[in-house]
C-alpha cells in the first residue's frame, strides 16, 4: 500500500520529459498553421532539438541511475499527471530520435515543396511526421494510462492517413482497415482504463502497481488492455491490417510505421504487465503472448515467402518480427529475467533500424525500376548496390545472424528460453530466423545475379547512405556492452518480478 | 444506486453489441455505428465508476466524468476521419467496401495487397 | 399555495403526457407518411408545451423559466421545420422512398 | 423510490432496444437513424447518473453533430447500393462471434456487479485543490487543471483529425472549400431555421461556456453548440464553407490548442511546473485559455463535419 | 409529487417507445427521420419532468442544447439527399 514517495515526486531535470513532448507537438502546430514549405523546415529544424532532449533525458537517467520523474501542472498523482522516463523509454525516444530525422531527410526527395505554394500531400506528410514523434514520447514516457490513452489516439490519427496519401481505392481501404483495427483496440483500452480506475482510484502507474492483486477486474482490465494494444501491434491473428497500410505508403512513411509506430502499443503492452499488473501470477498471459507471437513469426514468414512485391514482402516480415517481441513474457520470471527483458527491447530497436532501412531501401528500389516486383529483381544489386547493401544488412538482423542486433536480441531470448527450459519457444525462433533467410534469399539472390537492368533514375547516392546509416546501426547494435543492459534496467521492479 | 448499477448493465451489453456490430458487419459505416456504440458502453463504465466514486459533496466523482468528456471529443474526431475515408473510398472505387471484388474500377498494381 | 402550484402542474402535465398518447396513437392509424408526420409533431408539441407549463411555476429562477420557454420553442420551430423539410422530401420522391 | 426505479429500467429497456436496432437494422439509414435516436436517450441517462457536464457534451456532439455527420454519410451513400459487394460472414463464424461477445459482455456485466457500492474517489482531493483555481464546477477544474495535459494533447488530436480528413482530397482541390459548389438557391425552409436558431444557438453557447466555471458547462459544450450552429448556417447556405487554405481558418484551428501549450509552457516559467497557474490568477488564465479551445471546438468540428476540400481553391 | 412527475415521464418514454416501434422500421426514410423527431420531443419532455423530479442541477441546459439540435436530422438529410439527384462526378486526381 505505501508508495515510494520518489515514485510521484518529480526529480531534477524532469522538466526535459514535458519538452521531448511539446516541441514536436509544437512543430505540428506551427507546421499547419504557417503551411506551405515552411512546413518541412519546422520538422527538420526542430529534430535536432528533439534528439538533444531525448539524448538529455538518455544521460540524466544514465547519471542518476534513476528514472526521471515530472508531475504536470503542480498535482501529484493521483489527481495530476506523472511523466517518467526509465532506462527503456529513454533508448526508444533515443531510436525515434534517430529513425524520424532519418525517415525526413529520406522524405524531403518526395515531399519538396514549391516555393510560394502549398501542397497536399507534403504539408500532411511533415505535419503527421511530427505528430507520430509527439505521441511516440508521449507513449514512451506517460506515467498516466489515460493520458498514455490519449498518446496511443494521437499516434493513430497520426498514423493512418499517411497510408493513404496516394488516395487509391486499395491505400484508402487498407487506412480504413487500419483505423478500425486501432479504434477498436483504443475502445478496448479505454475500457480496461475505466475498470482499473473503478477498482483502484487512480490510473498512474506508479501508485496503481503497488495496489493490483489478482481479482477480477484487475484480470478482466488485463484481458481487455491487452488486446486493445495488440491490435494496434498487429500481433498475429489481429494482423490483416499491417501489411496493406504499410506495404502502400509512401517509403519513408512505412519506414516509420513499421519501425516505429508499432513499436508504442508494444512498448505498453511491457509497461502494464511489467510495471502495472507485476502482481498478477504471469505465467499463462506470458505464454498466450508467446503463443501468438510464435504463431505471427511462423505465418508472417510463410507469407512473406510467397509475397511477390517487395514492400509487401517487408511488411509480412514486420509481421513475423513482431511476434519476436512477445517471447520475452513467459520468461520474465526467473535468474534469466534480465536477459529475456534485454532480448526483447533490443529486438524493438535492433529491428526499428533494420526495417527503416529495409523500407528506405525499397523504396529506391521501387523508384529506380519503377515497379517493386521481385520477379522483375534480376540483376537490381548491380544497378544500385548500396541500395542492396542496405537492404541485405537490414536483413541480417532479420534472420538473427551475427553481427547484428537482430543476433543479440535473439541470441539473448533464446538463452532465457533454454534456461528456462521452455525450448519450444528457442525451436520457433530458429525457424523463424531460416524462414527470414528464405524471403531474403528470393530478393537478394536474383538481385545479385543476371543483366543489370536499365534504370529509370539512378538512386541518390545521399538517400542510399540514409538507408545504409540505419541499417549500420541495427548491425553496431551487436556491439552494445553490458553497460547498455544494465542502462535498460534503470527503474525496472525487476528485482520484483524476478522473485515472484 | 441500482441506477448505477444498471447503467453498467446496459454498458456491458452495449460493449458486447457494439464488438459484434464491428465484427460482423461487412458495411464500413456500420462499423463506425457499431464502434460509437461500443464507445458509448465504455464512458457508460466510466459513468458508473464515477456514480460510484460519489462523495465529497458530489453525486459523482469528477475525474472520470471528465475523462468521458475528452472520449466522446475522440470518438467523434475518430468517426469524422472514418467517414470521410469511407466516401473517399465510395468516391475512388464506386462502392463503399472493404471488398475489393466491389469496386467497379480495376485496381492497380497493390490488387493482391490481401 | 405549494397544493395549488402542485394542482396546477398535475392537471397541465397530464393534459401534455394525453397529447402525447394522442400522437402516438396518430402515428399508429394513419396510413401515409405525410398525415403521420403532420400527426405527431402537431400533437407533440402541444403536448410538451403543456408539460412546459406544468413545470413553469416550479422552476428556480426567472431564467431556469425562460429557458423552459425557450426550449418549448426551439421544438416547436424544429417540429415545424423537419414536418416541411421531410414533407417536401418525401413528395420529391414519391411516398416509400 | 419505486417509481424511480421502474423508470430506470424502462429508460435502460429503451436504450439496450434502440442499440440493438442499430446494430441489426436491415438498412445503413435505418441503422443510422436509430444511432440519432439512442444518442439522444443516452443523454438522458446521463442525467440520471448526475453527470450533467457529460451529458450536455452528449447531447451536443455525441448525438447532434455526431447525428449530422452520420446521417449525411447515410444519405450520400444510400445510392452506393452496397448490399449485394459485401462478403458477409458465414454462418457458422458469425455464430462464434455472437458468442464471444457474449462472453465479453457477460464479464464485463459480472465486474461491473462486483464493483463496491462506495468505490475509491477522487472527489475528496478534486474538492480540496478546487479553490486554488478559483472554479466552482470540478469537472471543468479536471479537465483545465489537474489534467491540462490530457486536454491540451487531445485538441492536437482535433488537429490532427482535420488534417487527416484534408488529406483525403484531391490534389487539384487541396486548399479550396469543403462541399460541392450547390445551387444558387437556398432550401427556404432551412435558411429560415437557421436564421432563428443560429443567433439563439450562439448565445446558448457562450452561456453554456461561461457557466461552465461554476455550473455543468464549459468550453467542450459551448464550443460544441456554436459548431452546430455554424453547421446549420452552411448546410442552410447562408454562407459558404471556407476555403482550407484561408489563414483566418488556420489560425482558429490551432488557436485553442497552441494557447494552451503556450500557457503550459509560461505555468513553467511563473508557476514553477507545466500547465500550472500562477497563484491568485489561476481563473481569469483559465478562462483565456477556455475561450481559445471554445474558438477552436467551433470551428474544428464544423470542418470535421464538412470533410475534405472538394473545390478548386480560388486564387 | 416527484412519484407524479416521474410516472409521467415514464408514460412519455414508453409513447415515445410505441412510436419508435412503429416508424423505426421505416417503410420509407421520411418515417425514420419522424422518429429522430419524436424522441426529440418526447425525450425534451422525460429530460425536463426526471429533472423536475430528482432536483438534478443544471439540466434545462442539457434539455437547450437537444432542442437547439432537434431538427438536424432531418435538416442533415435533406442536405446531403439533395446533392444525390445531380450525382457528383467521381473526380480524378
Amino acid at each position: 500500500m505505501t508508495v515510494d514517495s520518489s515514485a510521484i515526486a518529480a526529480t531534477a531535470g524532469g522538466s526535459l520529459l514535458p519538452l521531448a513532448i511539446l516541441v514536436p507537438a509544437l512543430g505540428v502546430l506551427l507546421s499547419f498553421l504557417i503551411g506551405g514549405r515552411r512546413a518541412e523546415w519546422i520538422a527538420l529544424g526542430l529534430m535536432p532539438l528533439e534528439f538533444a532532449v531525448a539524448v538529455a533525458i538518455a544521460c540524466l537517467v544514465w547519471r542518476s541511475g534513476q528514472p526521471l520523474v515530472y508531475t504536470l501542472a503542480g498535482y501529484a498523482p493521483p489527481l495530476g499527471i506523472a511523466l517518467r522516463a526509465d532506462g527503456f523509454s529513454a533508448v526508444m525516444l533515443l531510436t525515434a530520435g534517430l529513425i524520424a530525422p532519418a525517415a525526413a531527410l529520406y522524405a524531403r526527395t518526395n515531399f519538396a515543396t514549391p516555393p510560394e505554394t502549398e501542397k497536399r500531400a507534403p504539408l500532411v506528410f511533415w505535419t503527421l511526421l511530427q505528430g507520430i514523434h509527439a505521441a511516440l514520447s508521449l507513449v514512451f514516457l506517460g506515467g498516466d494510462l489515460f493520458n498514455l490513452y490519449v498518446g496511443l489516439e494521437l499516434l493513430t490519427f497520426a498514423a493512418v492517413p499517411l497510408g493513404s496519401l496516394d488516395g487509391r481505392p486499395e491505400t484508402v481501404a487498407a487506412a480504413l482497415r487500419y483505423l478500425l483495427f486501432a479504434l477498436f483496440g483504443s475502445v478496448f483500452y479505454l475500457l480496461g482504463v475505466a475498470l482499473l480506475y473503478g477498482a483502484y482510484g487512480t490510473l498512474d502507474i506508479a501508485l496503481l502497481a503497488p495496489l493490483v492483486r489478482p481479482e477480477p477486474a484487475v484480470w478482466l482490465a488485463a484481458g481487455l488492455i491487452t488486446a486493445g494494444l495488440l491490435a494496434k501491434t498487429a500481433l498475429f491473428p489481429l494482423h490483416l491490417w499491417l501489411p496493406p497500410a504499410h506495404a502502400n505508403a509512401p517509403a519513408a512513411a512505412s519506414a516509420v510505421l513499421s519501425g516505429l509506430v508499432v513499436k508504442g502499443s508494444f512498448f505498453l503492452v511491457v509497461r502494464l504487465w511489467f510495471d502495472v499488473l507485476a502482481a498478477l501470477p504471469g505465467v499463462i498471459p506470458g505464454t498466450i503472448l508467446a503463443g501468438l507471437g510464435s504463431a505471427a513469426i511462423l505465418f508472417g514468414s510463410v507469407l512473406a515467402l510467397r509475397q511477390a512485391r517487395l514492400k509487401l514482402l517487408i511488411a509480412y516480415s514486420t509481421v513475423a518480427q513482431i511476434g519476436y517481441l512477445f517471447m520475452m513474457f513467459p520468461l520474465a520470471s526467473g535468474p534469466w529475467a534480465a536477459d529475456a527483458f534485454s532480448g526483447g527491447v533490443m529486438q524493438a530497436i535492433s529491428h526499428a533500424f533494420a526495417k527503416a532501412a529495409m523500407f528506405l531501401s525499397a523504396g529506391l528500389v521501387a523508384e529506380s525500376l519503377g515497379h517493386d516486383r521481385i520477379a522483375g529483381l534480376d540483376g537490381a544489386a548491380r544497378a544500385m548496390p548500396v541500395t542492396f547493401l542496405a537492404l541485405g544488412l537490414g536483413g541480417l538482423s532479420l534472420m538473427g545472424l551475427p553481427p547484428s542486433g537482430g543476433f543479440v536480441a535473439k541470441w539473448l531470448l533464446m538463452k532465457a528460453s533454454i534456461a528456462s527450459g521452455q525450448w519450444l519457444w528457442a525451436i520457433v525462433m530458429a525457424a523463424g530466423g531460416l524462414l527470414a533467410g528464405g524471403y531474403l534469399y528470393r530478393v537478394l539472390a536474383p538481385a545479385l545475379s543476371g543483366e543489370s537492368p536499365a534504370l529509370k533514375k539512378a538512386p541518390a547516392r545521399s538517400r542510399e547512405s540514409i538507408a545504409l546509416a540505419l541499417a549500420l546501426v541495427a548491425l553496431l547494435l551487436a556491439f552494445a556492452p553490458p553497460s547498455f543492459f544494465a542502462f535498460l534496467q534503470i527503474g525496472r521492479p525487476a528485482a520484483g518480478l524476478a522473485l515472484q | 444506486m441500482t441506477s448505477a448499477t444498471l447503467a453498467g448493465l446496459v454498458g456491458a451489453a452495449l460493449v458486447g453489441l457494439g464488438l459484434y456490430g464491428l465484427i460482423a458487419n461487412p458495411q464500413p459505416l456500420r462499423k463506425i455505428l457499431a464502434f460509437n456504440l461500443m464507445g458509448s458502453g465504455v464512458f457508460l463504465v466510466f459513468g458508473i465508476v464515477a456514480r460510484k466514486g460519489a462523495g465529497a459533496g458530489l453525486q459523482a466523482d469528477p475525474v472520470p466524468q471528465a475523462m468521458v468528456i475528452t472520449g466522446i471529443v475522440v470518438a467523434f474526431a475518430a468517426s469524422a476521419l472514418a467517414v470521410a475515408l469511407v466516401l473517399r473510398l465510395f468516391e475512388a472505387a464506386g462502392r463503399a467496401t472493404l471488398n475489393p471484388d466491389g469496386w467497379t474500377e480495376p485496381p492497380g498494381d497493390g490488387a493482391g495487397a490481401e | 399555495m405549494s397544493l395549488l402550484v402542485d394542482l396546477f402542474s398535475i392537471v397541465a402535465i397530464g393534459a401534455g403526457v394525453f397529447f402525447f398518447l394522442a400522437g402516438t396513437v396518430g402515428l399508429l392509424r394513419f396510413p401515409d407518411a405525410l398525415s403521420r408526420l403532420h400527426a405527431l409533431t402537431k400533437a407533440d408539441n402541444l403536448g410538451l408545451g403543456l408539460v412546459v407549463l406544468g413545470l413553469l411555476p416550479r422552476s428556480e429562477s426567472l431564467l431556469a423559466a425562460l429557458k423552459l420557454v425557450a426550449i418549448w420553442a426551439l421544438v416547436q420551430l424544429a417540429g415545424a421545420t423537419a414536418a416541411q423539410l421531410v414533407g417536401r422530401a418525401v413528395r420529391r420522391k414519391g411516398t416509400a422512398a | 423510490m419505486s417509481v424511480l426505479q421502474a423508470l430506470d429500467i424502462g429508460l435502460a429497456s429503451l436504450v439496450f432496444a434502440v442499440a440493438t436496432w442499430t446494430i441489426f437494422a436491415p438498412g445503413a439509414f435505418a441503422a443510422t437513424v436509430g444511432y440519432v435516436v439512442y444518442g439522444l436517450l443516452l443523454a438522458l441517462v446521463w442525467i440520471r447518473l448526475f453527470a450533467v457536464d457529460v451529458a450536455l457534451t452528449e447531447a451536443a456532439i455525441g448525438s447532434g453533430v455526431t447525428g449530422v455527420l452520420l446521417i449525411g454519410a447515410a444519405a450520400r451513400l444510400r445510392t452506393a447500393g452496397t448490399a449485394g459487394d459485401e462478403k458477409p460472414l458465414s454462418g457458422l463464424s458469425r455464430l462464434f462471434v455472437a458468442v464471444l461477445c457474449v462472453l465479453v459482455a457477460l464479464a464485463l456485466a459480472g465486474v461491473v456487479l462486483l464493483l463496491p457500492d462506495q468505490g475509491p474517489s477522487l472527489a475528496q482531493q478534486s474538492m480540496q485543490a478546487l479553490p486554488e483555481t478559483g472554479l466552482g464546477n470540478p469537472v471543468t477544474a479536471v479537465l483545465i487543471a489537474y489534467r491540462a495535459f490530457d486536454t491540451m494533447l487531445e485538441k492536437v488530436v482535433l488537429v490532427l483529425a482535420v488534417v487527416g480528413v484534408w488529406s483525403l482530397a484531391a490534389d487539384k482541390y487541396w486548399g479550396g472549400a469543403p462541399g460541392e459548389a450547390r445551387a444558387a438557391s437556398p432550401e427556404p425552409t432551412l435558411a429560415f431555421l437557421a436564421q432563428i436558431l443560429a443567433p439563439l444557438g450562439i448565445l446558448v453557447g457562450i452561456h453554456v461556456f461561461w457557466v461552465g466555471a461554476d455550473e455543468p458547462g464549459g468550453a467542450f459544450q459551448g464550443g460544441a453548440i456554436l459548431a452546430a450552429m455554424w453547421i446549420i448556417v452552411m448546410m442552410a447556405r447562408l454562407t459558404e464553407a471556407p476555403q482550407t487554405n484561408a489563414f483566418w481558418l488556420r489560425v482558429a484551428l490551432v488557436a485553442g490548442s497552441l494557447v494552451f501549450l503556450a500557457a503550459g509552457v509560461a505555468g513553467a516559467i511563473f508557476a514553477g511546473s507545466f500547465f500550472a497557474y500562477p497563484p491568485g490568477f489561476a481563473k481569469p488564465v483559465i478562462l483565456f485559455i477556455e475561450a481559445f479551445m471554445v474558438l477552436s471546438i467551433a470551428v474544428t468540428l464544423p470542418m470535421l463535419v464538412a470533410g475534405p476540400p472538394r473545390r478548386e481553391p480560388r486564387q | 409529487m416527484a412519484e407524479f412527475l416521474l410516472a409521467t415521464a415514464g408514460v412519455i418514454l414508453f409513447t415515445v417507445a410505441v412510436g419508435l416501434v412503429r416508424i423505426l422500421g421505416g417503410p420509407g426514410d421520411a418515417d425514420r427521420l419522424m422518429a429522430a423527431q419524436l424522441i426529440g420531443t418526447g425525450g425534451i419532455g422525460a429530460l425536463l419532468l426526471i429533472s423536475a423530479a430528482t432536483g438534478a442541477h443544471g439540466v434545462e441546459d442539457v434539455a437547450l442544447g437537444l432542442a437547439l439540435l432537434a431538427a438536424f436530422a432531418s435538416a442533415a438529410f435533406v442536405n446531403s439527399a439533395a446533392p444525390a439527384e445531380a450525382p457528383d462526378s467521381a473526380d480524378g486526381r
